[in-house]
């Protein structure tokens, strides 16, 4: 159960591989990086470059998740 | 036609190809809509960073939307350093009649800057300083948090 | 900006023209609306009179209305024939932000297609034709009726 | 009294020089005109470059009337 996590933008930190099973989880383990906690609440998330928003969906072996911060294009 | 140039774009190249692409295609009516920086707030110029996969998806996504309103939609975009008065964004929408375009080119641009994976940094001092005020959440934020 | 050019417009010179100098305004949003004469119904082209007093007119309104936005606008527009596939029309809005730019682009090319003083003919087997079916009747016609 | 009468696009007729007081003789004497009458139903009138829209608007010598039909531009 490895998935790789992605940080876009201005969240300015490498991949990381990590064993979770769920987004619940990957919430919990990511929460401890203080410096990560306030992107936590304004990013949304895409797994595998689909756009997710409930936080019931399910992870599996090489899921690729990515945070995207706030927008703003032009 | 979706272009993404390192640094500030060529306004009047991407123009000239895409006006001689639209006007062969038949269509009456083409709008682009031209993005440049400007000088405020003491900054040098602003910078960007974008992420690809998404940007190409939701793109398409416009595209399929716009074709079912007989219209195509293009869109240029720099990555990196933008100096001031030069442009980072071009979107444009070509339709045989007018009334198509002018309403997708607003919507269009409008949902450009609330749902491009874009992420915008002033240049100031030399340094790339992420344009947070000026940043919108995207839809479904907060997940983890 | 209100240019009159005899047969069709040289579309990317003229958005050339206009995006430096907007540019150097210090304007963050420019919008050109391009007019291209599509091939249908069989015509040749089309052909264009204009009254160049009022057009003027009409014109300058528009600019002071858009100054009181801090935007401003431009206009090109062809006098006699222009074949299939040329242009006859452009139409820009410069501003500081997006928001006025799109708004005012759309006013001012329906307010353009409401109240300029321009007809239209088309071009068939060499002949003009006014394009009646597709003209429209300017405020307060029939005072004389 | 003279005012001149222009009329534009379309309507394909030459100017003309006229002796009438009112918007509403110019009307009665451009109607004899058979080939204007559609013309004088949807077409808009200006004075010296000025559109007018009441029929009591007063000529005055060398006056400019123009008569402009339905437009289409761009």
């Amino acid at each position: 159960m490895v998935v790789t996590v992605e940080f876009l933008g201005p969240i300015g930190k490498e991949p990381i591989e990590l064993e979770v099973r769920s987004l619940e989880e990957l919430s919990s383990f990511l929460a401890q990086d203080a410096a990560l906690q306030p992107w936590l609440k304004n990013s949304a998330v895409a797994v595998n470059d689909e756009m997710i928003t409930d936080r019931a969906h399910p992870l599996k072996s090489g899921d690729r998740v990515t945070l995207l911060p706030p927008v703003c294009g032009g | 036609m979706l272009e993404i140039y390192d640094g500030p774009l060529e306004v009047p190249r991407i123009l000239e190809r895409w006006y001689g692409v639209q006007r062969r295609r038949n269509f009456g009516a083409f709008i682009p809509f031209v993005g440049t920086v400007r000088d405020e707030g003491g900054i040098e110029g602003l910078s960007f960073d974008l992420y690809r996969p998404l940007l190409e998806r939701w793109f398409n996504h416009w595209q399929e939307q716009a074709a079912k309103r007989g219209a195509e939609v293009a869109m240029a975009h720099s990555c990196g350093d933008v100096p001031l008065f030069e442009s980072s964004y071009i979107a444009a929408v070509s339709s045989p009649k007018r009334r198509v375009a002018l309403e997708l080119i607003d919507r269009f641009v409008e949902d450009f800057k609330a749902n491009a994976p874009i992420w915008k940094y002033d240049l100031r001092g030399g340094e790339r300083i992420y344009a947070a005020d000026r940043s919108q959440p995207l839809c479904g934020s907060g997940l983890l948090g």
